[in-house]
């Protein structure tokens, strides 16, 4: 019986035999519809924010940093390859690539960044505002926040520095409030 | 007596120690995976250790939450030189979706310096043994970063200093000088 | 030769005990679907535990010693041992004592280097570990003094080549009780009770790393090899003393067979928890000392 | 039908004048507002007539003036029926009953309340701090709206957490937060006389990430299933579908039926290799690595199989709000059939190699035993609630997505202990295969995959659902709010349930149980810690914790 | 100096300090240093006195002593000498120990202490001397009962020691009723019949009375020596609530004479008694007690908490290796030919070699136990731990006392249980019995080392005494360590001349008339031990090299040891030092060290039936602190 029992474990493993695939000396690529690492194609991207706004890692940013140049930041280190930014974009320049062989010991290797030349607006000389004037009107703008410094002042990371003052309205930073005022 | 054998030996025989500091499970699961039929780093001499004493490197998972971050440290501490960190998915690189939350201090590379970083969430567990692989130096790395430019523009004009080499251009063109807050 | 068979018994020892454990490994590892590491593995990971930090994590000398003695005294025992059916100088300053006592005082030095680490992991491992001596040591013991009452003699080499001398009922019935045991006796499982690394973490080698922890498992490495030798050389002694060199190639033979053995039991196998274990090693000192008395009696 | 008429006549009746309003929102819902002061009897009423209680959900209401605002649901599961008791306090004296007297397992609840939203409860036997680091300033709510999600006020060096002294004639062993048998961070402080356990302490949420006030301020609706879905990395899909049937519930939009038939088939893809995963975990907790392999093994098929179907092994990313983003059409319908074959074929040899190993049985049988009397004391659910006799799952209790249509049983078991969990759980992986070959087969043609929210989801709506879980059930609470987002989102994860027995699972036992005991329930710790900490107490020993800001034992360290 | 001088010169020595005690009683450091003084004189003296009677100038000292009407017969032959001489080292160290141990005691006790102490030594004196069954054994066992039940008494705090004292007390003179009344019984028994006398008269006796004779004796000085079940009643109580000085006395000496009587009984009056004593039946019933005591005496002391009690019933499982190791020997002697009756020799040997080495070994325990409770105040194992720093010196002291009495390869304890054990197993290679218990005797060794591995880890290695006891813990005065030293230093020239006092034993036994194996310990004789059939390499070779035998083992494993060293070292590798890891949360402190009640806590449960389960840790303060080990309806 419990012979028996032994046997056909030891069965198991020789009817499947050994399964190892030689993965990093043969490759191995991901089926199709993977969602690997997205790629922006620069040359249909219009700066609407979009993908940044609806990133859930927030990982997209956009900023003026001129009225004619947007740069888009993306860092695939935090992103968590939903695929979201590919459904919003308009343009359809957002692709999930099948690139998943990401490792690497340099985080800079993971940022793609893209230089958008922007129009200028014949009505008030600039393109869309994305300059915000405070963190109400941010909050908006969903999910738009990473670049804005006023909010990064109160990201803490456990730091010695955090005064009761902070939750208090400072000149730099305002208290959020009711919308409907 | 054989200094540069034992430093050969380590790259061939790396011993994991797992720790989780707040990961949903995705990447702790794939982690185990990788010890399993098809994946097997066990044939790169790499085996799931459960004491950090006996471990070589860190499998860090996890975004790092406010009451792990010293209970990590204090594991990285307890692994003997030289040791590996392997930061594995997008919570323990940089904190992922959550990176930012009351709770959450947001990657590992805020409580221990960190080696590689493997992305993905949860990364394959082909993409687990690219990184491992990486490390033992069995394959080349694939990624580099990415800079596109809708067309040729006078940026120079921008470039007062080497900000953007830093990239923290966008910051250090707002006026914001603080290190403590670089992203990188 | 007798001051060269001091060397020979110790390079034996040294250089095939990690290979062994690639052996199991490997095997385990086919066993589990998988590919599995190279079966020099165990040679590259003792070399990078010597390259390791050498974390203390209390202040007393008896952490520092243990790992010493545990590995010398499993050394000294090797040292001593007939192999290959060739005595060698130092053969002569032991008996079946000594050879006993040297291979608890390996168990003991592990459990006190467990002891000293203050680790509560540890302090069970250790407390398990010194209950599996407690009731497998009379196991080895009744298996070498089976030898030493058939031989009429308490020397090593005699009591050993005395166990297969008749093959009677003590003989079988020691074989069967021997390869019961011998699971618990390499420690794997179902019997790896006292290092259970799921819940104690290693139990005694939780605080040991590096250097120190290559020097146990070296240990335990050479402990295992020396079990199976034991049975080898014990049991299934049919090869009369003739060329020493083919005589040790057949030793080394039965060895791998019996990490074979070893190996496949291990892999479809759960752990035992240790009162489980020590049921079924009182069942063995039982049939043992059955044994014993059939040998007693010339059966 | 007519258990929710009679609910609610017995309720007007019974509590006349605190009786505020009802919402009969859907067949199997009833939201019922009480004053206040009524709370606890509207309770007792309710718990008289057979509830389970599920879950307490505390929000500060930021439109309508009625300022914060406290749930608690109970479940009729005989019924179909589930019970939403709404109060509110004023802002400034956020004081209300406690129903931890009658129902113990309010009072966890009740307690998160207090730390995230600063409630006070009168008559909570212990209300102290739950979620929250010790460290974490007074009067700091985070899941106020005042308190953005991203504060975090400093860490204080000193404080430190005072565990329980183990009883007398006892020490503790400490398991975790890192520790081989437990793959997530929690502590268990576990007494041991001897080998035997005899008692243990629980310290979590150290896997708590805010998500739910992330949800709140940060995301949007449709952004917010792919962070539900990362609450568990094995059991995401769960989370994201119970946070999009809340929220279509709760907006009134009924998703096309293909759509459920996908989320069905994901759902149970996912219970699959939950299970078998279980499987090799356990084979692994009690040193059987064979098992984990090959168990493993046969799951990592499931595994391309979703990567095929969804782009990714685990986070499939597949709900959205209104529907589901990718297609299973004839060709992966096909693949699927096929990969189910091949697994099916696998797992009935590996059931047949260890279902009678008596090696096996050793180590599993008898251990973590739990009658079905104390089962239903502490209200377990899912397979750790069917291995002792207890027949309770959502699927067939609360039909949700398109388990009306589908045929299946629900394996019930009663040998009460971790062999009877093992059981289940490979006994459900044949009937999952069943549901989704049956999804394949009666899945409608066409259809459209989601459907547009065309209009707004208005503010204020509250909805709940239930999914089963492969632990079990998890309940989700939504309640919408403005700019496109949830105000309050509340999960609470089957485990959370589970993990109160565990100390009473595991008494007596021996020290190496302890791994497959708490694995037997499965726990998935980061389910149950985002947003919550549990505590257990022994059952004979009181365990109270006293958190005091000042140097303690943890601290102290032997230098010698 | 002769025998006599010696004899009577520490007689004196005794009475001089009795009586300096007596008058100084107000002046306690007078007391204490003129008892120190009188006493280790006396010691010397008789040590002088046992050398010679060794040595044996000329004939056994044979006379009789007159007090008026009342006359005894003593012997001082070799025998007697071989325990006198062991009597002096332990009651010199005990002595010299006392005097600063006794720091702490207030002069009321301080002076009651010295009184009795002289006495007691006398008693000792008496008793290994005497050669009668009548009125000097009366008086001698008298002295000494008395004596040590007042030692006893002192040794704690009153509502603590008055029971086990008074059971100690009565179980002393149930005793010397056991051993007076068994003479009477022999036929034409007188009283004051030397020993040798009554052996002749046995010679005539009827077979009853000869079986009641050995019986009642065998009970009596069994239960001294601590034979199942008899030495549980009293001996852990005795020896745990002694101060730790008079228990090394206790342990070192008085159960050992016990064991003299029996050796005197069994190997010598036996002999008188000739064809009447039935060799075979008395060495089963000795085999068979012996090897019960000693398996269950040392499993119980596996369960202890308390280490004085730890010690105390592993003193019980020692003598039990002693008094197998006798039966063996008789039965070995009994079965026939000539190589066996040399192994019967070697077994006895072994017996008394064994019995100087647990005298030494065993106090040398209990001393290093004396430290512990001075420095720390507690007895109670859980609260040790990680001593090691504090106390050096005791710590080594304590480790290699354990390790001697685990009997591991190059100790003392492994000589005398390799002669005794492997003696056994050749001798008894025919017998099932002898075989049997030879295993048991092994398996029991495990034990031991169970018992020690515990003490010595858990006390001296492990962590936990910084927070566990308030005081200060520094090392002991150097007063309480010289003879701790001393004793360590014998012990280890037990363990590496074993040679020496192989010769010693032989010496000893050739000079004792009337010895059942007489005449296989000439000189001779010793060398054909090297006959074939034996394998104990102690006796090959000549001269130095003989000795060595357990130095070879020693030189193996520390060259061993520095290779292993250079292997650690070879490359490189820094040592750091980092906290204990502890899974990341708690860090070390007094709830989650591993203690001595988890140790073992599953084999405790097998073997409940070997008694003592119930632990119960009583320190002085009054303080209640233990658990129930493990009985069967523990769960």
């Amino acid at each position: 019986m419990w012979l028996w029992n032994k046997l056909k474990q030891l069965a198991i493993s020789l009817r499947a035999g050994v399964v190892t695939l030689h993965y990093p000396f043969e490759p191995r690529p991901a089926p199709a519809g993977f969602r690997g690492q997205p790629v922006w194609d620069h040359t249909k991207c219009i700066g609407c924010a979009g993908c940044a706004n609806h990133c859930p890692a927030r990982t997209i940013f956009l900023r003026d940093i001129c009225q004619e140049v947007r740069i888009l930041l993306y860092d695939s280190a935090r992103c968590t390859y939903c695929g979201r930014c590919v459904d919003l974009c308009p343009e359809k320049a957002i692709t999930m690539s099948d690139k998943f062989e990401l490792a690497t010991d340099n985080r800079q290797d993971l940022t793609q960044a893209i230089e958008l030349f922007m129009m200028t607006c014949q009505r008030c000389g600039r393109c869309y505002d994305l300059e915000i004037k405070n963190y109400i009107d941010r909050l908006t703008l969903l999910g738009y926040r990473y670049d804005s410094l006023e909010v990064r002042k109160v990201i803490k990371k456990s730091t010695s520095e955090f005064q009761p003052e902070m939750l208090e309205k400072t000149a730099t930073y305002q208290r959020p409030e009711r919308l409907e005022k | 007596m054989w200094e540069k054998l034992v430093k050969r030996a380590f790259r061939r025989s790396i011993w994991v120690y797992h720790c989780n500091s707040g990961a949903c499970n995705g990447c702790d699961i794939e982690i185990l995976n990788v010890l399993t039929p098809y994946y097997d780093v066990e044939r790169f001499g790499i085996r799931l250790v459960s004491s950090p004493r006996h471990a070589d490197a860190m499998l860090l998972s996890g975004a790092v939450t406010r009451p792990t971050l010293p209970l990590v440290k204090k594991a990285y501490q307890a692994i003997p030189a030289p040791k590996l960190v392997f930061a594995i998915g997008s919570c323990a690189i940089g904190g992922g979706c959550w990176y930012d939350t009351y709770n959450v201090t947001g990657g590992g590379d805020k409580a221990i310096p960190v080696n590689y970083f493997i992305p993905g969430c949860p990364p394959r567990p082909e993409a687990i043994i690219y990184g491992i692989a990486l490390a033992l130096g069995l394959v080349d790395k694939k990624v580099a970063p990415v800079e596109l430019k809708q067309m040729e523009f006078p940026v120079d004009m921008y470039r007062q200093t080497k900000l953007w080499e830093q990239r923290n251009v966008i910051y250090k063109l707002l006026g914001e000088e603080d290190d403590r807050y670089n992203l990188y | 030769m007798k001051v060269a068979a001091i060397f020979i018994n110790l390079a034996y020892f040294l250089l095939l005990a990690p290979f062994l454990e690639g052996v199991m490994r490997k095997l385990t590892a086919r066993i589990q679907s998988r590919q599995g590491p190279p079966l020099y593995q165990p040679y590259l990971d003792l070399l990078k535990l010597l390259g390791k930090e050498n974390i203390v994590s209390s202040k007393n000398w008896a952490f520092r010693l243990a790992p010493l003695l545990a590995f010398s005294s499993m050394l000294a025992v090797v040292l001593l041992v007939p192999l290959a059916g060739a005595e060698n100088l130092l053969s002569h300053s032991s008996d079946l004592m000594t050879l006993i006592y040297l291979l608890t005082l390996s168990g003991f030095s592990i459990l006190v280097g467990a002891l000293a680490s203050g680790n509560p992991f540890a302090g069970v491992g250790a407390s398990r570990e010194m209950m599996t001596i407690i009731m497998l040591e009379p196991v080895l013991a009744m298996t070498l003094i089976l030898g030493a009452v058939k031989s009429e003699s308490f020397t090593i080499s005699s009591a050993l080549s005395g166990i297969g001398r008749n093959h009677g009922f003590s003989y079988f019935l020691m074989l069967v009780v021997y390869l019961l045991a011998l699971q618990a006796f390499v420690s794997r499982q179902p019997f790896d009770i006292p290092e259970a690394e799921v819940e104690i973490l290693e139990g005694p080698y939780v605080e040991y790393s590096g250097p120190n922890y290559a020097l146990f498992r070296y240990t335990l490495n050479i402990k295992r090899m020396f079990y199976a030798w034991l049975f080898v050389v014990s049991f299934l002694n049919f090869v009369p003393s003739g060329n020493f060199w083919l005589k040790l190639l057949l030793e080394t033979a039965g060895i791998l067979i019996l990490f074979v053995l070893i190996s496949v039991i291990g892999a479809t196998h759960p752990r035992f928890r240790i009162d489980q274990a020590i049921k079924y090693y009182t069942l063995l000192v039982v049939l043992s000392l059955i044994a014993i008395g059939l040998g007693v009696k010339g059966w | 039908m007519a258990k929710k008429e009679e609910l609610r006549e017995l309720l007007k009746a019974e509590l006349k004048d605190d009786f505020i309003g009802e919402e009969l929102a859907g067949e199997r819902r009833l939201f019922v507002d009480v004053h206040n002061r009524a709370l606890v009897k509207t309770a007792e009423i309710l718990m008289k007539q057979g509830a389970r209680y599920q879950v307490g959900v505390g929000y500060e209401s930021r439109k309508g003036g009625r300022g914060l605002a406290l749930v608690h649901t109970f479940a009729f599961d005989n019924d179909a029926l589930i019970v939403i008791v709404r109060t509110f306090a004023p802002e400034d004296n956020p004081e209300f009953d406690s129903l931890t007297p009658i129902i113990p397992g309010a009072g966890w609840s009740e307690r998160e309340c207090i730390d995230l939203l600063g409630f006070r409860f009168k008559n909570h036997p212990g209300p102290k701090r739950l979620v929250l680091s010790d460290d974490w300033p007074e009067g700091i709510y985070p899941l106020r709206h005042d308190v953005p999600h991203d504060l975090m006020p400093p860490a204080t060096r000193d404080v430190v957490f005072r565990l329980e002294q183990p009883p007398p004639g006892t020490s503790i062993v400490p398991f975790g937060p890192f520790h081989s048998s437990l793959h997530e961070p929690a502590h268990f402080s576990v007494y041991v006389d001897g080998e035997n356990i005899k008692g243990c302490e629980y310290r979590g949420f150290m896997t708590h990430r805010g998500i739910e006030k992330l949800a709140q301020t940060e995301l949007t609706y449709n952004d917010v299933p792919f962070v539900a879905e990362r609450i568990c990395g094995i059991c995401g899909s769960v989370h994201s579908v119970n946070y999009a049937q809340a929220v279509e519930a709760a907006a009134g939009i009924k998703i096309s039926r293909r759509a459920e038939f996908i989320r069905v088939v994901m759902l149970e893809l996912e219970r699959l290799h939950s299970h078998l995963l279980w499987l090799g975990v356990a084979g692994h907790l009690i040193g059987f690595d064979t098992v984990f392999m090959q168990a493993w093994r046969i799951r990592e098929r499931i595994m391309w199989l979703a990567e095929r179907l969804t782009g990714n092994r685990k986070t499939y990313g597949m709900v959205i709000v209104g529907g589901v983003r990718r297609d299973i059409n004839k060709e992966k319908a096909e693949d699927i059939k096929q990969v189910l074959k091949e697994v099916e074929r696998e797992m009935l040899s590996l059931e047949k190699a260890i279902i009678n190993d008596k090696t096996i049985h050793k180590r599993t049988r008898g251990v973590g035993y739990l009658s079905k009397e104390d089962a239903l004391k502490w209200n377990l659910i899912g397979p750790v609630a069917r291995a002792r006799g207890i027949a309770i799952d959502a699927r067939k209790d609360h039909p949700y997505a398109a388990y009306d249509e589908l045929e299946f049983e629900v394996p019930v078991v009663d040998y009460g202990d971790v062999w009877g969990t093992l059981v289940v759980r490979v006994k459900e992986v044949y009937e999952a295969i069943n549901i989704i070959r049956q999804c394949l087969n009666k899945m409608p043609a066409d259809g459209p995959l989601a459907i547009d929210l065309d209009a707004p989801i208005p503010s204020g709506r509250q909805a709940l659902s239930v999914v089963e879980a492969p632990r079990g059930e998890a309940v989700h609470y939504v309640l919408t709010g403005e700019e496109n987002k949830p105000e309050r989102w509340r999960v609470r994860a089957p485990t959370y349930a589970n993990l109160q027995a565990v100390p009473e699972m595991l008494m007596n036992n021996k020290l190496a149980d302890f791994p497959i005991i708490v694995g037997s329930i499965d726990p998935c710790i980061s389910c149950t810690d985002r947003v919550v900490v549990i505590e257990i107490g022994l059952q004979k020993i009181k365990v109270m914790r006293k958190e005091e800001l000042e140097t303690i034992s943890r601290k102290m360290r032997f230098e010698g | 100096m002769s025998v006599l001088a010696g004899f009577y010169l520490s007689l004196l020595s005794l009475s001089l300090s009795l009586i300096t005690a007596l008058i100084f009683g107000r002046k306690p450091e007078v007391v204490r240093v003129a008892g120190t003084l009188f006493i280790s004189l006396s010691c010397i003296f008789l040590a002088l006195g046992a050398i010679s009677a060794i040595t044996g100038e000329g004939h056994p000292a044979e006379f009789e002593v007159n007090l008026g009407i009342f006359h005894f017969p003593i012997l001082i032959d070799g025998l007697s000498g071989l325990f006198l001489l062991l009597l002096s080292i332990l009651g010199l160290t005990s002595v010299i120990y006392s005097s600063a141990f006794t720091k702490k005691n207030e002069p009321g006790r301080l002076q009651k202490y010295y009184l009795a102490l002289p006495v007691f030594i006398a008693g000792l004196i008496g008793l290994l001397t005497v050669d009668d069954l009548g009125l000097g054994f009366t008086l001698s066992w008298q002295l000494m009962a008395i004596s040590s039940y007042f030692l006893v008494r002192m040794g704690r705090p009153d509502k603590i020691s008055v029971r086990p004292a008074r059971v100690y007390l009565l179980f002393m003179e149930a005793d010397w009723l056991m051993i007076i009344s068994s003479a009477f019984l022999t036929k034409n028994y007188q009283f004051g019949d030397s020993l040798a006398v009554i052996g002749e008269k046995l010679a005539h006796s009827g077979r009853i009375e000869i079986l009641i004779f050995f019986s009642l004796l065998l009970a009596g000085f069994g239960l001294k020596a601590g034979l199942f079940p008899l030495g549980q009643f009293w001996i852990p109580g005795a020896y745990s609530t002694a101060s730790p000085p008079v228990s090394a006395l206790l342990a070192g000496i008085l159960e050992k004479t016990g064991v003299f009587g029996l050796i005197r009984i069994f190997f010598f009056v036996a002999k008188e008694a000739g064809a009447n004593f039935n060799p075979d039946l008395w060495g089963k019933v000795l085999v068979i007690s012996g090897t019960l005591t000693l398996f269950i005496g040392t499993v119980q002391a596996m369960k202890q908490s308390d280490y004085l009690r730890l010690l105390g019933y592993s003193s019980i499982g020692q003598v039990g290796y002693i008094i197998f190791a006798l039966g063996s020997s008789l039965l070995a002697w009994n079965s026939g030919s000539q190589a066996i009756r040399h192994l019967a020799a070697v077994i006895f040997l072994g017996a008394l070699y064994h019995s100087l080495n647990h005298g030494i070994f065993k106090s040398l325990l209990f001393l290093v136990g004396g430290s512990l409770l001075y420095s720390t105040g507690t007895r109670d194992l859980n609260r040790l731990g990680g001593l090691l720093a504090a106390m050096p010196v005791t710590g080594i002291l304590a480790a290699l006392s354990s390790y001697s009495i685990a009997g591991m390869p190059a100790s003392s304890g492994f000589v005398s249980k390799w002669l005794m054990i492997s003696g056994n197993f050749l001798a008894g290679r025919n017998s099932l019995l002898l075989t049997f218990s030879g295993i048991v005797a092994l398996f029991t060794a495990a034990f031991t080392l169970a018992c020690y591995v515990k003490f010595f880890g858990l006390a001296f290695t492990s962590v936990g005494a910084q927070w566990k006891i308030k005081k200060e813990i520094k090392e002991v005065p150097t007063l309480m360590l010289i003879p701790k030293i001393l004793l360590m230093l014998i012990c280890l020239s037990q363990a590496f001349m074993p040679l020496v006092y192989v010769n010693l034993l032989s010496k000893s036994l050739n000079h004792s008339e009337d010895f059942l194996f007489s005449g296989m310990f000439t000189g001779h004789n010793l060398t054909n031990f090297k006959a074939e059939v034996l394998s104990l390499k102690i006796f090959d070779g000549r001269n130095l090299l003989a000795a060595t035998g357990p130095l070879i083992i020693l030189l193996i494993i520390v060259v061993l040891i520095f290779l292993a060293r250079w292997f650690r070292q070879s490359a490189g590798s820094a040592e750091v030092t980092v906290p204990v890891w502890l899974c990341g949360y708690q860090d070390l402190n007094q709830d989650n060290i591993y203690v001595d009640r988890n140790m073992f806590s599953d084999l405790k449960k097998i073997f409940w039936w070997t008694g003592g389960n119930k632990v119960i840790v009583v320190d002085d303060e009054g303080e209640l602190a233990g658990c129930n080990a493990g009985t069967k309806k523990d769960e």
